[in-house]
């Protein structure tokens, strides 16, 4: 079995920290080539059937780097085909697994089925569509692998802020879903979901603390350096106490995120908490490193402002703070209020 | 404080002015740094022909001589009627207009201020990369060379943070023409013509996608020693005059401004149906409060200026709750607006209502890091308010 | 006209800063000859006649020793009688005026009115009951002036954290209300009340600013003077923009409050929005306060955690930040919604 | 980490005397000073006899000899079960122990250990008015005087914000004896029996109620030689063994206990039927996810403690983070109970859970300031994770 830090140092070597933003296309060779791709397919599918730790190890070494490819919807899509029912399943892992790209989307879909069994609308968040060959989406009748070239099929590109990343609407048009490609039906598609959303999570909380480390380390490095009133600004209490801060908010996080990672019986909700601690600690830690910058930080010369934009992005990816603190909080109520029950009925009875 | 009869007559013509003049569909006629300079330099002639651009000038300009009391009058209606700010001009008017006339040679006023009306603009090349909070840091040497038309300074170096020194005629210079004593002691006061050979200047980008500022490049740059502004060595005490030039009417306009625009924030709330969710309401409640607060904050300071009970640090008061309230709001609309705004979208140039809350976001930074960050300014409040013991002066590593 | 400057001279001759919490038995003598249970009373009423200004600087000022004295619900109590129409009320007012008290109670009551017209319940956060002829009630047929010695009628004393105020419930056991005393009927209630709020508000919020300012003057004091590692702790930078920060959110909170005391257009709900920021300002200042302190702030000897204790006391008196800024953020959505319905309907028509 | 099957095995006996001898209603059984130490008297020593007292000491003792994994599930267990903490014997177990069994000669050692098991308390004498975070600061003067029976240390000063010393029968104290040099190297360190002549302990009035410290007053107390711990002016150093003592159990111990006591206030929210309204829940799930935060990174420093991969800082990071999350949990509650708890209740000593949260939200304090103020830590994360620099050594006013 492969050693979580074998795989981080191989990680880190391949996708050295001075190196920002490594271009997308050649990213993607080298993450096929590591065999990254198929880090979390079994070894009966012909993957290296590892686990949650895995790759939380490897998409932290990506969040690190802010990596342009992407691989959380790549082994999202993976995942969605490994796990779904159709005829040429061995053969799309196979291409799967050795570099063609399948992403899961990473937004929500607004699709309308129309009488003749068609559908039309927009799916939001699919990351360098115009990498892809096919799309995992949710349609109304199961999760289904959406051909790009099918007929009724285009992808629009919208810029966003975070301009390391590419994200693409898939707009459908009348388009007539193969049944051949159906991973699931409407059914399946609430437990495929369900199965899918805490590795989302689990990607997105590596993504974000390990980019928040080399945020932190940038800002760090520059308060080191930068001088004012003849001493480095890492001297001066009220800014070191800050990075003080982001550091321990940086820590509790990835803290959290480990112990839920380890934790085969974390609830999707305790694991979307997880993301949720880490994208606000990767906001905290980011927001300060812009101030602390001062004005270099404000320009495009200087790679910070790529972090900031980046966790807020990763804020808003499979559900906002809002809503996901708000889902813990009705969980954690409800559970209380039935071992409350329990412990007066233990007592009465 | 009420108005007095006079102000009330002066809000009334400002008003009319305004009902009849104020320029309207200005953001999205300001989506490039060109339709935005146009926009601006439109919007300024308008104002200078009505006698609303330059209130603070000596009576002896059409539309100078107004009191405190009645400028504030003005900004605050035209911040209600939100038209542009006058930002391409702003230097020009405040900056360079203080130093002339404080400072610098009537032969040099004489010939300067008149252009400002005409709309010459001038930029300031204070910072320095090595050089921010720690202004009197600054590099850029001058050497006083003798040449036949008369002894000039040359100039060497680098000047970053010059707001729109790309459209600018003419510079407010800091150099460096010692570098014995204390550092504040070898500093020199220019004046330079932006056209001068060896001058060169780069737009910086920021990250919200603007380019408010610039660098200046100066390389072997020649300026006649009759375009120093007080005598050689004191440029530092100029350079206060400068940056003492505005007399918080700019926060007080920001803040209403900033109220103005809540009804963007409320309008987010209905658009995304969270009008019946408790911590949203509040936390729009909570942003209201804190603005109309820092609305009052400003007022007050220009009523105290106004009165004469100004007190040592108030402006930092002003400026760290302004910023922080501004962050807030930023910050509400982001949250608010979720994934939407993560999608770039065209912005106006020079407002703090760009149309995106990225953006609007990213802006709020510059009021907590440009004109003294707010770490300095809370230095100044503990020291100059609280009376708070200084770092002690020789603290050297 | 009194200058307001005046009347904080006099005040703070008659409560010394550095004599906090002072007898409350001496202050109320004080209090009632320098004349100040009658600064709101018109001057037709036999009072000074003087504006929301006065109180206000007359507020800070008790708020400021940690005054002990009961006279907010005094002046409010003073200001229902005034508003009443009772055929005693001459009277009344001149012997409220002259220190009588008849505090207004300034939690809910919870009554119930009984077939025969009697009523019984608590009601909640009486000030001072001990020294009290008579409270100002809001019964279920109205306000009243409930006399402490009538059949029906027992005050319970409830100890408070706040040691320097003296809280109590007045307990109603099929009260017979006398109809001299009403001074509504159940439809003037509701005016008295959205009268009497405002009041009561800006009373408080007076109250904490006064007193949020002691709690720094004394923080700052205490850093100046107090050393460690060679040196006084108001010399290390991250406590000194701590001491900032207390300083700005004071000053801030007093300038809403002036506008709003001047603004005679101010809603009640911006007026309580006033007294909200106030106590907001005031606890923040506390917190920071004890730990500025350290140890010596966690113990009865030093008087800093009497303010910390008042400030949590303060921003539960008269409706929680919670209730205020939510109610502030509904009426504020309100009106920007019909301000964009006008100019919608300007530009259509 | 998951149990290996002794771990387990442990496990399942520490639940089964908790489940027959864990104490029930002792939080009503605490409300006096006097009840509590009575309550905590009796349940060490329930603990001592079954063997989970001092899992930390060596194997000679009977319970001793445990990992610090078995260390961290009897913690646990104990936490999980919300039985009493052992607050009265703490000192004894960590503090006193550390400097015995490390420093102390062995005669000592033999000497004062096992009464520790039979109830004997102790007390710390290290913090003085003028020297808390700046402990080397600390003034009490200690002069060795001959006397018959041989030499002693004629002792004067004051001792403060000494746990419960007013029950202790021992002490562990801190004297100057020598002011020459740097101040870390004239400290020299005693045991002292609290029953001296010229020793007087004075409770010091909590804010919340509680009189959980002491004052000590030290008035020519004599105190033999023979109590010395290492040699003289070499105490700092034990002084640093006395403070490392306890290694991290506590704060995964009492993470665990403020996890269990977020029921209390789920239970607020559903008392004050809170539960439809949005910001409330969205607040409780923020605290709900920073308390296991808190419980994680507790956990984690143990775990890498007994891999031997603990770093520099990471005790700061745990202490900072679980008394943040403390504060925020009592004045979540502060916020839910509104008025209700503004009125004094009876507390229980020496729990975060007091039954009021005005009291929980003033003890919350303890942690934010004792033992290495929030402020402190933050400089050793600086310093020592980030590779901050120190303030420079020479810096005198």
């Amino acid at each position: 079995m492969i050693e979580l830090n074998e795989l981080t140092d191989a990680a880190q070597k391949a996708f050295p920290a001075d190196a920002l933003s490594p271009d997308r296309d050649d990213s993607w060779k080298l993450v096929a080539e590591m065999g990254w791709l198929m880090v979390r397919l079994p070894e009966e599918d012909g993957g290296l059937g590892l686990g949650r730790e895995a790759s939380t190890a490897i998409h932290t070494e990506m969040g690190r780097v802010l990596a342009t490819a992407p691989l959380i919807p790549a082994q999202l899509g993976l995942q969605a085909v490994q796990a779904g029912a159709i005829a040429e399943r061995a053969e799309w892992l196979e291409r799967l697994a050795g570099g063609e790209y399948a992403p899961l989307h990473l937004l929500p879909a607004r699709l309308e089925r129309s009488a003749g069994g068609t559908v039309s609308g927009t799916v939001g968040g699919v990351f360098d569509a115009d990498m892809a060959s096919a799309v995992v989406v949710r349609l109304p009748m199961g999760y289904a692998l959406v051909p790009l070239d099918a007929p009724g099929v285009t992808i629009v590109e919208r810029p966003i802020w975070d301009s390391g990343r590419r994200l693409f609407d898939l707009v459908l048009d009348g388009y007539a879903p193969e049944p051949a490609l159906m991973l699931t039906d409407a059914d399946g598609a609430a437990a495929l979901h369900d199965a899918l959303a805490p590795e989302a999570h689990l990607a997105l909380a590596a993504d974000c603390l390990g980019a928040a480390g080399a945020a932190l380390d940038l800002t760090v490095e520059y308060m080191k350096m930068r001088r004012q009133f003849d001493r480095p600004i890492a001297m001066f209490q009220a800014l070191k106490h800050r990075a003080a801060d982001m550091k321990t908010r940086l820590v509790v996080a990835e803290a959290l995120l480990w112990s839920r990672v380890r934790d085969a019986e974390a609830t999707s909700t305790q694991i979307a908490a997880a993301k949720t601690l880490a994208a606000e600690a990767f906001q905290f830690v980011t927001e300060e490193a812009i101030q602390l910058h001062g004005g270099i930080g404000l320009t495009e010369e200087h790679p910070i402002h790529r972090f900031m934009k980046r966790a807020m992005l990763n804020l808003q990816l499979c559900g906002s703070p809002d809503h996901w603190n708000e889902r813990t909080g009705r969980e954690a109520l409800a559970a209380s209020a039935k071992a409350a029950a329990n412990a007066a009925a233990k007592a009465s009875g | 404080m009420t108005d007095t009869p006079d102000l009330e007559a002066l809000r009334r013509d400002v008003r009319a002015f305004l009902a009849a003049e104020a320029p309207a569909g200005w953001r999205d006629a300001s989506r490039t740094q060109e339709d935005f300079v146009a926009t601006q330099r439109d919007w300024f002639a308008k104002l200078v022909k009505a006698g609303y651009a330059i209130p603070h000038w000596p009576a002896a300009f059409p539309g100078g001589g107004r009191t405190l009391a009645e400028q504030k009058v003005i900004y605050e209606e035209l911040a209600k009627a939100d038209t542009p700010r006058l930002l391409l001009s702003f230097v020009s008017t405040y900056h360079a207009f203080a130093t002339l006339h404080e400072c610098a040679s009537a032969e040099q006023r004489d010939r300067y201020l008149p252009r400002i009306l005409e709309g010459e603009t001038w930029c300031q090349g204070f910072s320095e990369p090595g050089a921010g909070s720690d202004l009197a840091a600054i590099k850029t040497k001058a050497e006083r060379v003798s040449r036949p038309g008369g002894d000039v300074y040359v100039v060497n170096g680098q000047k970053v943070w010059s707001t729109m020194a790309q459209f600018a005629d003419k510079c407010l210079l800091l150099v460096r023409t010692s570098s014995d004593g204390p550092k504040q002691a070898g500093i020199t006061y220019l004046l330079m013509d932006m056209k001068t050979p060896g001058v060169s200047v780069r737009p910086i980008h920021q990250i919200q996608g603007d380019e408010e500022f610039a660098e200046i490049f100066l390389d072997n740059v020649e300026i006649p020693v009759s375009e120093r502004v007080g005598e050689e060595g004191k440029g530092w005490a100029v350079a206060q005059a400068t940056l003492a030039s505005e007399r918080g009417l700019t926060l007080m306009e920001l803040s209403y401004r900033m109220r103005g625009a809540l009804a963007r924030v409320a309008a987010l709330i209905q658009a995304h149906g969270h009008e019946d969710e408790r911590g949203v309401l509040r936390d729009f409640g909570t942003l209201v409060t804190q603005v109309d607060a820092v609305c009052a904050i400003a007022d007050q300071f220009l009523d105290n200026r106004i009165r004469g009970i100004e007190r040592m640090g108030d402006a930092s008061i002003v400026k760290n709750s302004y910023s922080r309230a501004l962050r807030a709001y930023a910050k509400l609309g982001l949250r608010l607006g979720g994934m939407d705004e993560q999608y770039v979208a065209p912005i106006t140039f020079g407002d703090l209502n760009t149309g995106n809350w990225m953006a609007d976001f990213m802006n709020s930074y510059a009021w907590t890091i440009a004109g003294g960050s707010e770490e300095v300014q809370r230095n100044i409040i503990a020291e100059r308010m609280l009376d708070m013991p200084r770092e002690p002066k020789g603290w050297v590593l």
